[in-house]
């Protein structure tokens, strides 16, 4: 039998190919009749691979993705209900993973679409060198957001930049408006159909977005000119993943970089943004679906997510792995951890139904045009909540 | 008894037709067929009419496409062809080593793989560091948000999709300029003509043939425009257009609306109105064409 | 009407001299014609007084100024081109026009002067038409109607009926004889036809390599060339020519002695300019031998080689003794067969040609 | 003033030319800098930032090379060429012989349903290839054809453009040349093969250049049905690098990219003439 | 060698018949010369033969057997096309033995064969070349050489040397009749000019609109049209055509009236077939028309319209009362100027046509 295992493509690179390789290896010498291929993908490859491959029956048999595109893909019919083989697992097997995930994966009784795998939470880095050249304390704390645009002023007269353009993509929208939102107020309460972000905390958020426009470089968080900037000490602060860290890693290694995380600022002292999401690994409802399965609960497992969040300090649903004190000393992790905490979730609720295809870019054109001035934030905020209800409801 | 002659002929079309019949004709006539349909591309296709149809037409991202491909259209083309224009009388006025240095570095962007235009300009155009910002900077522009101000986008992809095509174009309209025999020129300079009038009344009606081969192909490549903008944006399937859908074209939506959405359906109508429209267009063109031709 | 002088004009191509030397009169009036060999410069030379070929050295004068840097347009000249050059995209009229068009005449002059040109060429209701509609006749009485409205000084032609079939290219030349009557213009015409050249010609100009070799009346070229180029290029069937060696001088008649054999040839020389022993070349034309069944004293037996006979004319080819090839035309005779014939030069058209290919006059 | 009217002309200075100069040059400047910055990145000091630096020439040839390996080592670079190479050399040699003898049989010789037939591939050169680009990987899902050399060239062979092109060429071959190696004995196929074919060289040329520029650059057909790493193309794996989770750094990227280019490159290089007048000739007479 | 009938043939392009009813016989090693106009059809004939084209209707026999349907390349026929059909990409030995190569003959043969055809035709110091490497001539001598290595029945020709500028075209043809001398084999040769029919061929085809107007010698067809078509094509310049009415007939002359005037004219001719009143045309050639400055009996006065002196001729056109033009040719004589000359006809040598243009002949 021949598997073919599909993970993103920062998984298939460095350090985290080796390890897949070798929980790969592993699974092979219990199960000698089984070859599995590991490719790694970008997102949207990942994607467009998965909804194709289901369409004609070719696609990957086990493979990762974003819980916020679990409904894309079940409505695609690339994901196997799993609770059976869920359920014939040991118990001690079962009680390793967040139950809140497991709750995630199973929009209904005795229906389970995914084992929860990795997971992140979204944190700041900051270019110490860069704070220092504008004359600011790394070690006191941001309190708040004003305190925050208080050090991009500071970084903007010594002619830095602060921050990336966070109005560009729907993820760094949702990391400010996460400094004042709770966890529930962001994603679609789809029973009512009613989008649940809050207008006015919207509306703060905007604000955040238009008073940081000055200080930002014009490039989005994703870019890769953002990253370049940052380990080029010209940029301040990234929001974002953990997938970011090996460059910078790797930079701060060769003596070019100086840099740390810290919790992304909220609007008032105490409170923290950030942005939590889950990748979850899911098994195609195909022949062998069967040793799919057995590869997915492997790889999934307490000792290879241990050796997983160890090396990598990356984060993930078996809460057993991350208990394990080896484990929870990664500086990385614990920042991982603490954002998550505190978090929203990235796109609420999983596996229900798909967001409505124009729902991110009503609101990221609303923000654009709040930022370009058109709208003021409030009218602005207003208007984006309407528009998505009716994005919703017309779905 | 026609046919039994012209059966070495039909031997030697067989592998060609075939392919064409299977890659090219059943697809398209699939397409055609499933545009009619809801259809995921998974469950069984159900039946909607010209349902599908009425969604683009309806959706306003297909109105904001159509109206940003109208624009990109009646600017880019004219002007894609005008520089291609101007270079090919530019080359065309160096002779030997030169005409042939300078024609082959304007053709250079044609041979990058699109996919490493777009990875280059995005970083050109980069903001406040990007080598133009810069060097608009040493002359006292401002920051220009080239991939995320609305209002420039798209004349930052026209910019990108001048680079990629004008040295196509070029060689194609200097190989026009090549075949006006020199006597034209000659005759027009005894009677008088000065430059702009040599290239008004000698050099433009006698390359006409080679410029509207240029312009409809332009035009057939506008109309599809899809990788260019789609990587400048760092688009994906579920998002894609760029900032405030600046840069989101007919083709994108369609595989949007594919890919991204699973409305295969829709798509494949999408496909077709295109399709229509193009063909529309290239034969009102010819037609156009063969009308003054005869008139 | 006007009179055009080029002096010492030379013409380069980078290191090349395709015109060398070239010195030449048109009175006002003259039809001029060009001939020669395929690349000896006749364009070039006409293009120059054009304009379109700059001048490298030496001058040109139109009515006694010089135009060496005058522009094109301005010289008062006109062309007609071998490919006719007609606007494809513009009407008749407008081809006709144009250069008035550009000028930024009143149009209701432009209509008079091209509706005047059309009916001197016959072509009023071609007016409305493209080239593209037309015959290669009517095109290139188009051409000459472009440029009768420049009502120019001079009008020069390059080839302007090469590409035209025989039969309309013998009609054409009718025509243009005639137009050249009624205009009375000067006219220069470049041509390696020399049917066409000799017909048309008041003067006739015969280049070779780039330089002029002889100008003069047409039959006059024919009858006395100045050198063996001129000789041998004017005429068909061509010239014949023998390597000889003088053998004896005597008063009004020279002796020759025909190289490769012990034949002698005597005809009517002075003398001049020749020394016993001096190698030169004869030639006779081929209408100036004449067959006979009989040999006698001053003829040579012809081996024939092949007979040509084409009903009013038979053109037979053969050797003579020594080995050299001659061709001989004749009238109304018939040659059945391939007989043994011999041949009688006439004495009194013999010409001789020194080494260089120059013409020793008889005195 | 004989002597100066005798000498040669050098070409002058005039405003005109130097106009013409400048121009030409800032043009090619602007035609050629992006590539000429994109080897200069790869090619730097490492550790140097992009931004700020515009990097107008290399400056370290050893960090460029260590790149380069990078790239090639660390990744399936090495194979995605062997892929892409394999379907480059495949589709073109496919794409001239599919369409050269069906272009032979349009533009030498009459048959019944010629025009129609004729027509309809034309017509195609209009359909945009996103619409029948579904369909056509859900065929070639059905024929099993995913991942696979096959699945991958196949549906790119019958080219429309390249019959076009080929057509056109075609029919200037003189038919008495067909007629002679009719005289000659030659069957139907060996017109095509002795006659046809070696007679249309330039053309074939051009075409396989020109399919080789597709195919190098192709993008969305590899991504769809090439899944598998091992039948990754140099698009789908440099896509890789441009993605904004890739763990690289600019300098690594930009390599990438850049030996995505090389192939083209030097393609160019080579044919550089043969590809331009072959344009030139097909856009031309089309 | 070989003989081929054809017997009714026709041709037809859907409803356009463009050869109508041919029947010609073409004997073993003649050499036949196919004229006519652009377009009448000598080139549709010639692919007929070779079986390039279908044919209609009727029948086309080579040494006694049917080959209406038989393949091309079995027909033993060889064909030079006018743009010679080299192939570019082969070698002149390639070239050469392109046809035993496809019939797979032993290297060694085709070697064999293409020397000996390349010693034929003196090509063997260009059996490496490609045909880009090679001039006109050298072309066309390759393509005879292909044609030879074939050892075909029949060769066929067709305008093979039109592609030639003048000079080469006189000196290929003499080569080519050469090679007919030394095969002997049967060839069928098609051109429009006279000069190359009349010099080429052994029976002479005159075709016009598909239908074939006379078969004979060239001289016969020149002196003994069988048609005003005939009579107008064969010569150059071309015979004088004057309408006219039969005045009397008397013995062995016949007395017409010219149309338009008073003036009559006697000519030899025993009467048969013409009646008093009848309408008739007259044709005479150029040569045979006398100029005197004397007018006389038997003479009329031209008035001179333009005179092309080309040396060794002069031909003068002009018209005589009645409004008929006339050109005469004489030799040796010059005209300084345009003169009132008066022209006497040769009355041996008027031919007379009824109105459908067929000739009466003498009796
Ligand atoms: N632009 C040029 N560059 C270099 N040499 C040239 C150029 N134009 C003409 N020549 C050369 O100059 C010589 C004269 O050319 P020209 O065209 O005047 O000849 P021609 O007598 O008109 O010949 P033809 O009868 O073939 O038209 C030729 O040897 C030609 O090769
Ligand atoms: N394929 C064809 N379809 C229709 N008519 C044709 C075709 N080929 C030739 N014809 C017509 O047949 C007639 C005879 O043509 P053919 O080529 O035999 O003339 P030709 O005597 O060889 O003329 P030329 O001297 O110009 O070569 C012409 O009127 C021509 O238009
Ligand atoms: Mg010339
Ligand atoms: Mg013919």
């Amino acid at each position: 039998q021949e598997l073919d295992y599909w993970v993103y493509s920062d998984f298939a690179q460095g350090e985290a190919l080796e390890l897949q390789q070798s929980f790969i290896d592993e699974f092979k010498a219990e199960h000698p009749e089984v070859e599995i291929t590991i490719s790694g993908r970008g997102d949207d490859d990942l994607l467009t691979g998965q909804i194709a491959g289901a369409a004609s029956g070719t696609g990957p048999d086990v493979f990762m993705n974003s819980t916020s595109l679990g409904a894309i893909l079940v409505e695609a019919g690339a994901l196997k209900n799993i609770y059976e083989d869920w359920m014939a697992m040991p118990e001690e097997f079962r009680k390793q993973f967040n139950p809140d995930l497991i709750d995630m994966c199973s929009p209904e009784p005795e229906v389970m679409y995914c084992l929860p795998y990795t997971g992140y939470g979204s944190f700041m880095y900051r270019n110490l060198a860069v704070l220092k050249e504008a004359g600011i304390d790394p070690d006191a704390p941001i309190r708040d957001w004003e305190d925050w645009k208080a050090q991009m002023e500071k970084i903007e007269a010594i002619g830095k930049k602060a921050v990336p353009d966070m109005s560009q993509t729907w993820f760094s929208v949702a990391n400010a408006y996460s400094g004042v939102a709770e966890p529930g107020e962001w994603g679609i309460d789809f029973e009512n159909d009613k989008t649940l972000i809050e207008p006015d905390k919207l509306a703060a958020a905007a604000q955040l977005l238009v008073d940081m426009k000055p200080y930002s470089t014009g490039t989005s968080e994703d870019d890769q000119a953002t990253k370049d900037l940052f380990m080029s000490n010209e940029l301040a602060f990234i929001v974002g993943g953990p997938w970011i860290n090996p460059i910078f890693e790797q930079a701060a290694e060769n003596g070019d970089l100086e840099y740390d995380w810290v919790l992304v600022p909220g609007a008032e002292e105490g409170k923290h943004g950030g942005v939590k999401g889950f990748e979850f690994i899911g098994v195609a409802p195909k022949e062998n679906a069967g040793i799919s399965w057995l590869f997915a609960a492997y790889v999934a497992e307490k000792s290879q997510m241990s050796r997983w969040a160890a090396a990598l300090g990356r984060y993930n649903s078996n809460d057993e792995a991350l208990a394990d004190p080896e484990v929870s000393g990664h500086p990385l992790l614990k920042i991982t951890n603490d954002a998550a905490k505190n978090a929203i979730f990235n796109r609420p609720p999983f596996f229900v139904e798909a967001y409505p295809a124009d729902y991110w870019s009503v609101l990221l054109d609303g923000i654009a045009s709040i930022v370009e001035g058109d709208e003021t934030p409030d009218e602005g905020a207003a208007r984006i909540v309407e528009e998505l209800d009716e994005v919703i409801a017309y779905n | 008894m026609r046919l039994t002659k012209s059966l070495p002929n039909f031997m030697m079309l067989t592998p060609f037709m075939l392919l064409f019949g299977a890659f090219f004709l059943y697809p398209i006539l699939s397409g055609f067929g499933y545009s009619f349909f809801d259809w995921d591309g998974i469950h069984e296709p159900a039946f909607v009419g010209l349902k599908n149809y009425e969604m683009i037409l309806n959706a306003r991202s297909s109105r904001i496409a159509a109206t940003n491909l109208l624009t990109y259209v009646m600017i880019t083309v004219p002007l894609g062809v005008s520089v291609a224009f101007g270079l090919a009388l530019l080359v065309d006025h160096f002779q030997g080593f030169w005409a042939r240095f300078f024609r082959s570095v304007y053709f250079v962007p044609v041979v990058m793989p699109l996919f490493l235009a777009a990875t280059i300009w995005r970083w050109i155009y980069a903001p406040n560091f990007g080598v133009l910002n810069l060097i608009l900077g040493w002359f006292g522009f401002e920051n220009v948000r080239f991939l995320t101000d609305p209002d420039v986008m798209l004349y930052s992809l026209i910019g990108v999709d001048v680079w990629v095509s004008a040295g196509f174009n070029m060689v194609i309209l200097l190989a026009g300029l090549k075949d006006i025999p020199r006597h034209y020129y000659e005759a027009a300079r005894l009677d008088g003509a000065n430059k702009l009038q040599e290239i008004r009344y000698v050099t433009l009606p006698m390359i006409r043939p080679v410029m509207i081969f240029v312009v409809t192909y332009s035009f057939i490549s506008a109309l599809q425009v899809f990788d260019i903008p789609w990587l400048l944006t760092g688009s994906s399937f579920l998002d894609y257009g760029g900032r405030r859908d600046a840069l989101l074209f007919p083709v994108m939506d369609m595989m949007g609306r594919g890919f991204g959405r699973l409305g295969f359906g829709q798509a494949a109508a999408y496909g077709f109105l295109l399709t229509l429209v193009i063909v529309a267009i290239t034969a009102t063109i010819f037609a156009f064409q063969r009308k003054k031709e005869n008139g | 009407m006007s009179s055009l002088e080029i002096t010492n004009a030379h013409k380069n191509y980078g290191a090349v001299e395709v015109l060398k030397d070239i010195c030449l009169d048109v009175s006002s009036g003259e039809f001029v014609v060009f001939v020669g060999p395929s690349g000896c410069g006749k364009s070039t030379l006409l293009r120059m007084i054009a304009g379109l070929e700059e001048i490298s050295g030496g001058e040109i004068r139109l009515d006694g100024q010089v135009i060496n840097d005058t522009d094109p347009a301005r010289r008062g000249v006109a062309m007609v081109f071998q490919s006719y050059a007609l606007y494809p995209h513009m009407t008749v009229a407008e081809n006709m026009g144009f250069t008035l068009k550009l000028s930024r005449a009143p149009k209701r002059e432009i209509t008079e002067k091209v509706d005047q040109a059309a009916r001197i060429l016959q072509l009023e209701k071609l007016l409305d038409r493209k080239p593209g509609q037309l015959s290669g006749g009517q095109k290139q009485r188009v051409a000459i109607g472009r440029a009768i409205v420049r009502e120019p000084k001079v009008f020069l032609f390059d080839e302007p009926l090469s590409n035209l079939d025989a039969e309309l290219r013998i009609q054409m030349r009718a025509e243009l004889a005639l137009l050249h009557k009624r205009l009375g213009s000067t006219m220069i015409y470049v041509t390696h036809d020399q049917v066409e050249a000799m017909t048309l010609a008041d003067k006739m100009v015969v280049m070779n390599g780039g330089v002029i070799q002889q100008v003069g009346r047409p039959l006059d070229l024919y009858d006395d060339p100045d050198n063996m180029f001129v000789a041998g290029f004017v005429g068909t069937p061509r010239m014949n020519f023998l390597e000889a060696e003088v053998a004896g001088l005597n008063a009004g008649t020279v002796e020759a002695r025909l190289s490769g054999s012990d034949s002698g040839l005597r005809f009517a020389h002075g003398g001049a300019g020749l020394s016993v022993g001096q190698k030169v070349t004869l030639g006779i034309r081929p209408e100036h031998i004449a067959l006979s069944d009989h040999g006698g004293s001053a003829t040579f037996p012809l081996s024939i080689g092949f007979v040509e006979e084409l009903g009013e004319s038979t053109c037979v080819h053969g050797e003579i003794p020594g080995g050299a090839r001659v061709t001989v035309l004749s009238h109304g005779a018939r040659f059945a067969d391939d007989r043994q014939v011999h041949t009688c030069f006439d004495p009194a058209k013999v010409l001789v040609f020194d080494q260089q290919g120059r013409r020793v006059r008889s005195g | 003033m004989m002597s100066i009217a005798l000498l040669p002309r050098m070409s002058r200075i005039t405003p005109w030319s130097v106009a013409k100069w400048t121009l030409a040059i800032c043009i090619a400047i602007v035609a050629a800098f992006p590539i000429w910055w994109m080897f200069n990145v790869v090619f730097a000091d490492p550790g140097q930032p992009v931004s700020l630096n515009p990097r107008l020439y290399p400056t370290s040839f050893s960090s460029g090379i260590s790149n380069i390996q990078r790239v090639l080592t660390e990744t399936g670079y090495l194979r995605a060429y062997y892929v892409s190479v394999a379907y480059t050399i495949l589709t073109i040699a496919g794409v001239l012989l599919v369409s050269s003898m069906a272009a032979f049989e349009f533009a030498l010789f009459d048959f019944p349903g010629k025009r129609i037939l004729f027509a309809v591939v034309m017509l195609s050169l209009m359909v945009p290839m996103a619409a029948t680009l579904i369909p056509t990987y859900l065929l070639v899902a059905r024929l099993g054809w995913l991942n696979t050399m096959q699945g991958l060239v196949l549906p790119g062979l019958a080219s429309a453009f390249g019959l076009f092109m080929l057509t056109q060429f075609m029919k200037s071959i003189p038919r008495e040349m067909l007629e002679a190696a009719r005289l000659d004995g030659a069957s139907h196929f060996q017109l095509y093969w002795h006659v046809a074919l070696p007679l249309s060289r330039t053309a074939l040329v051009t075409l396989a250049i020109l399919t080789f520029m597709k195919t190098w650059g192709n993008f969305i057909w590899p991504l769809v049905v090439s899944q598998k790493p091992e039948m990754f193309t140099v698009s789908q794996v440099v896509s890789l690098f441009n993605s904004p989770l890739s763990h690289t750094t600019v300098d690594v990227v930009m390599t990438a990219n850049l030996l995505a280019a090389v192939p083209p490159l030097i393609f160019f290089l080579i044919f550089q003439r043969r590809i331009v007048e072959g344009i030139a000739s097909t856009g031309s007479k089309g």
